[in-house]
């Protein structure tokens, strides 16, 4: 039951500011805070003192005939684990955004969306059906699309905030289908009844193929094979991930979405929402690997093509919150090709690590952005490392995390998923990993330099001075985990739960420091190395340089990275040309074919003919006699000479 | 032989003569207080009719050429109602004659007369005559209005063309004479059963074909309705209102002893005919209506689509049918003379006959605003009014005979399309009411008090019949159980 | 007077005590209609409370008949017949309450009250009435009943340059629409033989002896069609979004929120169970036409000016999933259905009632014109924010759990349907009322608009209220739909038993045959 | 040669066609309205012919009912042709047409 008081208490504090308390600014802000600091400590009850083995508890929340949908939660491992995260990192946030967003005008406002989205991820990470899970997916974007329009009267936020929710529809229109196949062709949504289900069926979908050739009129040259299923079964759910996680190509909305405040950007943009379609394939993993199912290949290569466009594209952002949401993408994409790799236990145990120092970087990025009185841009920073040592050193942590400096907790995951793509004889895989490791390092680096090392480049720069405690100490929290995550054995955990290449056996945090040498030498080297050199060629190019040397070296290369690829042009163009010409067709043929042209017409037409007949009252006296006559005359002729009626 | 039968009407023509002697002792002034008079008259008669018959059994009077029965009753009384009604109508409109108001109302008696006669005409003499004692009159009230050109002009019109149809009716007559050698409905309805080498003389086909002529006249239906929108728009009010119900209803009576009594084996001859006519009437009336403004004119064309709607239930040649032209009849009466009273003081107020002229109604006077809203609404056939009973009792029967034959389909279809039609107009003429841009004058109407009952009577009746359709279908039902129909 | 019959006579009767009242005692007639109102929700949730889903005969609770007309002659026999089950029973209830709102947000009306408030009264008493009766004559009566209030009402207090066009626009589409239907009710009438309107007697009836396959193919497109314009099922519908947008307040509530759900009601009820293959010849072309509703319309509302045109489009759109989940025709789908009925009459009457304070306060709906007015109006602008998430399917709220249970009953039948109505519900949806949000509610504060008031409290109440219907069965769905699913399977059985009647066909048409000769050769 | 039934028939239909196209074709009021009289009396004739022929008095009491009638309606008719020369000074149907459409 205390999974459920986790799930509501945020619910109940969001409800509460924004019906009772919205005046009450201090009060609202505690409430919020309060709710997510009482989830963390159950949350790290259930983590220490609940079995492994899954519990799994439903309500009936709707039933009609062979349609049973229950509301209820799935605990193991994998939730237990998603629940710390989520609560822990969020508390962090809550508090410092007590900080962040002090003498904001909706100051409650904030605290109660902030609160609602806690409830939401917390409802995808405890669903214990893909029903549950859609219904908290649809409440997380919702609740993503008030926070990153929290400052809607800037046109940026308001379209940031539209442009992620539709997005995020999109992938969510693929979700549902996939829900619906699965419903179709395994007549269930719960993950346990799915799992057992499945193990044993060789071919789950051929109850579908029939009905389904009947559908696209089955022809001797096409047929429906029940592996074509399976993969399509496992790519529409993907669909719902590529949306949430920011995959390409739904990769657009998460740098837009930095118009949110910086907290949000940490929660939401970096440690939980976008990681819930990493969450979510973990959960489905048993879906995706059907034997005959292609979808993982699929998964891995668009993770990879992720991790590389998004680490091209932060080479050359000058926007610090930019950087971040690129590296946020990339590092995503390891992610979700670590699953696609048949390693959800290394992707989760990136997830985690990630969480922790990429809502870490963020948070700092906040502390600057404010230092220097909301300027994002790092070529008008500097020398900040002096003015602002906390954040400095947390910042520093983060950014060594990030690149995979051992021993912090982003070399273990990172280094994880290279030996997975090593296992699988994925040699391209492979090799994109450790490039896409040494670009991060480079522009995480050439960000470090910019904004903190050397002299300042700006006024505001110069004044920047130490963020207050509220701010700080949630730094110095985060930067704990970013440091230890790694080894303190947290892979051995979710290896519980999920099929872990490497099932590291938990002996002793020593060890565990030296796992991945011993256990794979080859991924831990190159990953190192990739680090060196990426460090190496951002101290060359940018101790104390003034303005971006890239450029000119690599000329149109870096205005393509700067300017995304042109993917955001792309998109609207293929919007323009397909939907809105529809829309305007259809407006077009409304208004003037069937309004116009038909009810105008018949409306007209019944008005004419009777202008027309009113001619036979000319009024004359004559044609009336006339016509008299004539109608008995027509009369007697049709009845005496035209035929009997008949029967 | 007894004449006591013919009480009531003679009750009536005495009640014209006293009027007319009366004249001559009152002064001018208070002319209309005759009017009044008259309207008691009627009501006591009326109420009268109630304890002397029952119509339960059938009497005959004059060597059988005169009937009194359920059939005869009904519209003896409906006639009585509907002349209550004018009268009053024509006693607030009376101060517009500058001379012979009494003469007016008397004459309005006179064709009562002929009209009850007709409601018990058992006989093509007595068809005739009380056709003509009801034309010849109207003639009259037609051209009441000396001084107004349209008024004569509407009279000529209607005395030439009622004339030409006469003559039809007459010449009918004689020829349905020469072949069957009787005039007795009843006389001729057993010829005709037990010589059926009869039934296929086309001389006397062509003679009743002539005489329906001469009825289909008076309804007005297609093709004989050329007359109706010229002489509705040109005459009096009151005698148009009238005109509309009672001479329609005379002429629905006479065609249905026509049909019921005298030619019931000849008459599934006319069935192609009839359901033409409808058909044709309905759209005729109501395609024309739709860009009609002068409101008088507009409803003489909408009363040529009654017509049709009428005689759709003489098409299906039923029981059911004849019942619901009765039903439809009572609906059409407190209807149209709730709609024409309240025409006829809207036209003295603004001195035009307009549609414009309702602009403001709603706030110069609320009762007047939502009688004829009422009466459209009824007209059109539309819940809780009696309009759409009446329409969907027709309509019904319709359908019903679709299973025999699928023509009956088509003509279901056309109704539906005249109704869907008349709704445009009769909604022009609400908004005209409620929402014309250009309000001239909000000068309050005062009413008179027998108006304002006249008024309540047909609201009352429209929503009792539309509300509460049991007595009154069932009072219809027995009426036209004297019927030879199936 | 029972408890079922108070619901919808009470309105009636406030109607003729507000006729009673002279016109300057303004408050006194606001007051009576606003009490009659309440009073009638009070007895509807009281209905609803007191309704159990234990089985009865015939289905049907709160049964209450007399006779009315019954004139043996003509065998014609109408009797006043009341009852409710599942799927009539959340349509009182949330004919109740709209109505209860509607009278709130009348405050705009400021000329003509006492009509005014008599024609909504009528109207009211007319749409719970039409739900209420199982009799199909009193079924259309009180439909006509509550009808012509709306033309009134549209061309005397409605707004807009082409009001009159919509008036006259409205009336004819929806006039036709009616009497289509009613032709199929006389139809159906003489056809079943049973000689009565009475529902329960014609499924009786129907259940021993279905409806001769030659009358079922052409009885059962009336219906469809005569219904279906009532509904605005495509390409029936320009009268919709011309008309509310033009209508008052009030009346768009009434009517896109109750009135319209008339037609989908009857269809459930009467032209699917009674013409199973009637209806099996044509669920297809019904499943294809309402992806007319679902993306075209979805399609010409993303191009609206004006707010009004976009829900006016949007609420049409909407009535496609409730056409898809009878097309389906299984029991999730059909329940979703009536769910969604029950969740768009809120919906509907939500935004409009929005839409309408919003226009009593800024005096226009253009989209351009308005922008940044969340700022100013927390309230309006929040509970507008919620009604356009919950109109783009947004878990939470009702409509969400009906438009999942269509998707997932049609699913089975028609995929590909089901595939592009997922999309015009998710991405189309979704785009209009986003488009909405951020051209009225977001950007920068415009200057005009600096001075603007929130709703005061007493505004607020209906929009509460109707927010907090959708979401209390958008978390608790089964309040409803364990009401509603023992009601819907006695009609997918009817609806099934097709195979019954071709058994039984031939003799039918021979019979039928038969009667119509010796109908023909009647004594002359 | 002897007069059969079918002569006076056939005088008579002349008689009735005649006064048929006098109204039709004739623009003076007054003649129309004769015209419309030779009609009734074309009846007339038929009646009586056929009331001699199969030997039944009905029909010529009918010929006095309308003789009686048509009388009333000549009477009244002229007042008002008068009365309509009297307005316009004018007795030809095409000064009738003010009311029309």
């Amino acid at each position: 039951m205390s999974a459920l008081l986790v799930l509501l208490l945020p619910l109940l504090a969001a409800a509460g500011i924004a019906l009772v308390w919205k005046k009450d600014e201090e009060f609202s802000a505690q409430l919020s805070i309060g709710a997510i600091a009482l989830g963390f400590v159950l949350s790290l009850g259930l983590f220490a003192f609940t079995p492994a083995k899954p519990q799994e508890f439903a309500f009936n929340w709707l039933a009609v005939g062979d349609l049973k949908i229950s509301f209820g939660f799935l605990l193991d491992p994998l939730s237990k684990l998603m629940l710390l995260v989520v609560t822990g990192v969020g508390l962090m946030i809550h508090i410092y955004s007590r900080g962040y967003l002090h003498g904001d005008r909706s100051f409650s406002r904030y605290f109660a969306s902030l609160s609602l989205f806690t409830f939401s991820m917390l409802g995808i990470v405890l669903a214990n059906n893909l029903f549950m899970m859609f219904v908290f997916w649809e409440l997380v974007g919702v609740s993503s699309y008030l926070l990153i329009g929290f400052w809607f009267e800037k046109h940026s936020a308001a379209d940031a905030a539209k442009k992620a929710f539709l997005t995020n529809r999109v992938g969510d229109f693929g979700f549902i289908l996939g829900i619906l196949l699965t419903w179709l062709a395994l007549g269930s949504l719960n993950f346990t009844e799915l799992a057992s289900a499945l193990d044993g069926k060789a071919l789950p979908f051929a109850s579908l193929v029939e009905p389904l050739n009947r559908l696209v009129g089955s022809t001797n040259w096409w047929t429906v094979h029940p592996n074509v299923l399976a993969t399509l079964v496992g790519l529409l759910l993907f669909m719902g991930a590529m949306g949430k996680s920011a995959q390409f190509p739904l990769h657009v909305w998460l740098p837009d979405a930095m118009e949110g405040p910086t907290p949000v950007s940490a929660l939401i943009h970096a440690a939980t929402m976008v990681a819930a379609g990493v969450f979510m394939l973990c959960r489905i993993f048993f879906l995706l690997e059907i034997p005959g199912s292609h979808a993982l290949e699929f998964i891995a290569w668009t993770g990879g093509v992720t991790a590389l466009l998004a680490a091209l594209m932060a080479l050359q952002q000058n926007d610090i919150k930019r950087i971040l949401a690129y590296s946020t993408l990339s590092q995503l994409g390891y992610m979700v090709m670590a699953v696609g790799l048949h390693a959800p236990g290394p992707a989760m145990f990136h997830l985690t690590t990630h969480a922790a120092f990429k809502a870490l970087l963020f948070l700092g990025a906040g502390s600057v952005i404010l230092a220097c009185h909301h300027e994002q841009n790092i070529w008008k920073m500097g020398g900040l490392h002096d003015a602002m040592p906390r954040t400095w050193w947390t910042f520093r942590w983060g950014t060594l995390a990030l690149c995979g400096v051992w021993p912090f907790a982003g070399f273990f995951s990172k280094d994880a998923i290279l030996a997975s793509a090593l296992e699988h004889k994925n040699i391209p895989l492979f090799v994109l990993g450790v490039f896409v490791a040494g670009l991060t390092t480079f522009y995480m680096s050439r960000l470090v330099l910019v904004a903190f090392c050397g002299n300042a480049r700006s006024e505001a720069a110069s004044h920047a001075h130490e963020s207050p405690g509220v701010m700080t100490w949630p730094l110095v929290a985060l930067a704990l985990p970013t440091l230890l995550a790694g080894a303190i054995g947290i892979d051995a955990f979710i290896a519980k739960a999920l099929p872990s290449e490497h099932p590291s056996p938990n002996e002793g945090l020593l060890n565990n420091l030296f796992a991945p040498f011993n256990h794979n030498i080859l991924a831990a080297g190159f990953g190192l190395l990739a680090v060196v050199a990426g460090w190496q060629l951002a101290r060359t190019l940018y101790t104390n340089a003034m303005s971006d040397p890239l450029p000119e070296k690599i000329g149109v290369f870096a205005k393509m990275a700067r300017d995304r690829f042109y993917f955001d042009e792309l998109y609207a163009w293929l919007i323009r040309v397909t939907q809105e010409t529809l829309a305007r067709l259809a407006d077009w043929v409304d208004r003037w074919i069937i309004a116009g042209f038909v009810v105008r017409g018949t409306h007209g037409t019944t008005e004419l003919v009777g202008r027309v007949l009113r001619l036979v009252q000319t009024g004359s006296l004559q044609t009336y006699a006339f016509l008299f006559a004539a109608g008995v005359v027509l009369v007697l002729a049709w009845q005496l000479l035209g035929t009997s009626p008949t029967h | 032989m007894n004449a006591s039968l013919i009480v009531l009407e003679l009750a009536v023509v005495c009640l014209g003569l006293i009027l007319l002697a009366q004249d001559l002792y009152t002064p001018a002034k208070e002319r209309r207080t005759l009017g009044y008079g008259a309207v008691l008259g009627v009501a006591v008669i009326l109420l009268y009719s109630f304890f002397a018959f029952d119509g339960n059994e059938t009497l005959y009077a004059f060597g059988n050429a005169y009937v009194l029965d359920g059939l005869a009753l009904w519209f003896k009384r409906f006639f009585l109602l509907a002349a209550l009604l004018v009268l009053i109508m024509a006693a607030e409109y009376s101060d517009r004659f500058e001379a012979g108001q009494s003469e007016f109302f008397a004459l309005i008696l006179f064709a009562l007369a002929g009209m009850m006669f007709a409601a018990s005409a058992n006989d093509f003499t007595l068809l005739f005559v009380s056709l003509e004692l009801i034309t010849v009159t109207f003639y009259v009230l037609v051209s009441f209005l000396r001084r107004r050109v349209e008024s004569l002009e509407a009279g000529v019109k209607y005395l030439i063309l009622g004339a030409l149809s006469s003559g039809f009716l007459v010449y009918g007559i004689a020829l349905v004479f020469g072949v069957s050698g009787t005039l007795n409905f009843n006389e001729l309805a057993d010829k005709l059963t037990n010589h059926p080498a009869l039934g296929h003389k086309s001389l006397l086909f062509t003679g009743l074909l002539l005489v329906f002529v001469g009825l289909g006249f008076k309804m007005a239906i297609v093709p004989f309705q050329i007359w109706a929108p010229d002489v509705y728009q040109g005459s009096p009010t009151p005698t148009t209102a009238f005109l509309s119900v009672g001479s329609k209803a005379a002429g629905v009576v006479l065609l249905m002893r026509l049909l019921g009594t005298a030619i019931p084996d000849l008459a599934f001859k006319l069935e192609k005919l009839l359901m033409t006519m409808a058909g044709l009437s309905i759209l005729y009336g109501s395609l024309c209506a739709v860009p009609q403004r002068n409101l008088k004119r507009l409803l003489g064309y909408s009363s040529i689509a009654s017509a049709g709607y009428l005689l759709l239930g003489f098409a299906v040649m039923n029981k059911s049918g004849s019942s619901a032209v009765l039903y439809y009849l009572a609906g059409y009466l407190f209807t149209a003379l709730a709609a024409f009273s309240v025409i006829a003081i809207v036209v003295r107020e603004a001195g035009a006959e307009d549609i414009d002229s309702l602009a403001g109604l709603a706030h110069r006077s609320p009762l007047l605003a939502a009688t004829l809203t009422l009466a459209m609404v009824s007209l059109a056939g539309i819940p809780p009014l009696a309009g759409f009973f009446g329409k969907f009792l027709l309509l019904k029967a319709v359908v019903a005979e679709g299973i025999r034959w699928s023509a009956y389909y088509w003509l279901f279809a056309v109704a539906v399309a005249g109704v869907l039609v008349s709704l445009y107009y009769y909604f022009n003429v609400v908004r005209a009411i409620y929402w014309s841009k250009n309000v001239s004058d909000f000068k309050p109407i005062s009413l008179s008090l027998p108006t304002k009952f006249a008024l309540a009577i047909c609201i009352v009746g429209m929503l009792w019949l539309g509300l509460y359709p049991g007595n009154a279908l069932e009072l219809a039902v027995e009426a036209v159980k004297s019927l030879k129909l199936v | 007077m029972s408890l079922l019959s108070a619901i919808f006579l009470l309105p009636l009767l406030a109607a003729l005590v507000v006729l009673c009242i002279p016109r300057n005692y303004k408050f006194v007639i606001r007051l009576i209609s606003l009490g009659a109102t309440f009073a009638a929700m009070l007895l509807a949730l009281a209905l609803f409370a007191r309704y159990d889903a234990a089985p009865v005969e015939n289905g049907f609770k709160f049964v209450e008949r007399h006779a009315w007309v019954s004139v043996s002659a003509l065998k014609l026999d109408i009797g006043w017949h009341l009852g409710v089950d599942g799927i009539n029973l959340g349509l009182i209830v949330m004919g109740a309450i709209v109505a209860f709102a509607a009278a709130c947000v009348s405050r705009e009306i400021k000329r003509l009250e006492k009509e005014y408030y008599t024609l909504l009264l009528v109207m009211t008493g007319g749409i719970l009435g039409a739900f209420a009766s199982l009799n199909l004559f009193f079924f259309y009566f009180f439909h006509e009943l509550a009808l012509v209030p709306t033309f009134i009402m549209i061309g005397v207090w409605g707004h807009g340059e082409n009001r009159n066009y919509a008036t006259f626009k409205i009336t004819i589409y929806l006039s036709l629409g009616a009497l289509l239907a009613l032709a199929g009710l006389i139809a159906l009438y003489l056809q079943s033989g049973a000689n009565t309107f009475d529902l329960v007697e014609l499924t009786k009836k129907v259940k021993s002896r279905p409806l001769p396959l030659a009358a079922q193919s052409f009885i059962f497109p009336l219906l469809l069609f005569g219904f279906g314009i009532l509904v605005s099922l495509w390409p029936f519908h320009t009268w919709a979004p011309l008309g509310y947008g033009s209508a008052p307040t009030a009346t768009a509530m009434l009517h896109a929120g109750v009135l319209k759900k008339f037609g989908l009601y009857g269809l459930l009820r009467v032209g699917i169970p009674l013409m199973p293959d009637g209806a099996g010849a044509w669920l297809e072309i019904l499943a294809l036409l309402c992806l007319g509703n679902i993306v075209y319309c979805g399609l010409v509302a993303m191009r609206q000016k004006d707010l009004n045109l976009l829900i006016g489009n949007s609420s049409v759109a909407h009535m496609g999933f409730i056409f898809l989940g009878i097309a389906s025709l299984n029991l999730v789908g059909v329940t979703g259905a009536v769910v969604v009925m029950v969740a768009h009459g809120f919906l509907a009457a939500l935004t409009f009632g929005l839409s309408g304070a919003l226009r009593e306060k800024t005096g226009t709906l253009e989209l351009e014109k308005l922008g940044g007015l969340l700022r100013q109006i927390p309230f309006l602008g929040a509970a507008l924010v919620m009604a356009m998430l919950a109109g783009c399917g947004l878990p939470g709220f009702a409509n969400f759990v009906g438009e999942a249970m269509v998707l997932f009953g049609s699913w089975r039948v028609f995929p590909l349907v089901t595939t592009i109505a997922a999309w015009g519900a998710l991405i189309i949806g979704a785009v209009y009322m986003l488009r909405a949000i951020r051209n009225i509610l977001h950007g920068p504060g415009k200057p005009e608009w600096a001075e603007l008031q929130d709703a005061s409290a007493w505004v607020k109440v209906p929009f509460v209220l109707l927010l907090g219907a959708l979401l209390l069965l958008g978390i608790w769905p089964r309040l409803l739909i364990d009401k509603i699913q023992p009601s819907v399977v006695p009609i997918i059985a009817m609806a099934e038993a097709k195979s019954a009647d071709k058994a039984v066909r031939p003799s039918d048409l021979k019979k039928g045959a038969e009667d119509a000769k010796q109908r023909a050769v009647r004594p002359r | 040669m002897n007069v059969g039934l079918e002569h006076y028939l056939t005088v008579s239909a002349m008689l009735f066609c005649l006064g048929l196209l006098g109204v039709i074709l004739r623009r003076n009021v007054l003649v129309i309205y004769m015209s419309l009289e030779l009609m009734l009396n074309a009846a007339n004739l038929a009646l009586v012919a056929f009331s001699r022929f199969n030997d039944n008095l009905t029909g010529q009491t009918m010929v006095f009912f309308i003789i009686t009638v048509a009388a009333a309606e000549v009477a009244v008719g002229l007042a008002l042709i008068v009365a309509l020369y009297r307005k316009r000074q004018s007795a030809h149907v095409e000064d009738l047409t003010s009311l029309k459409l």
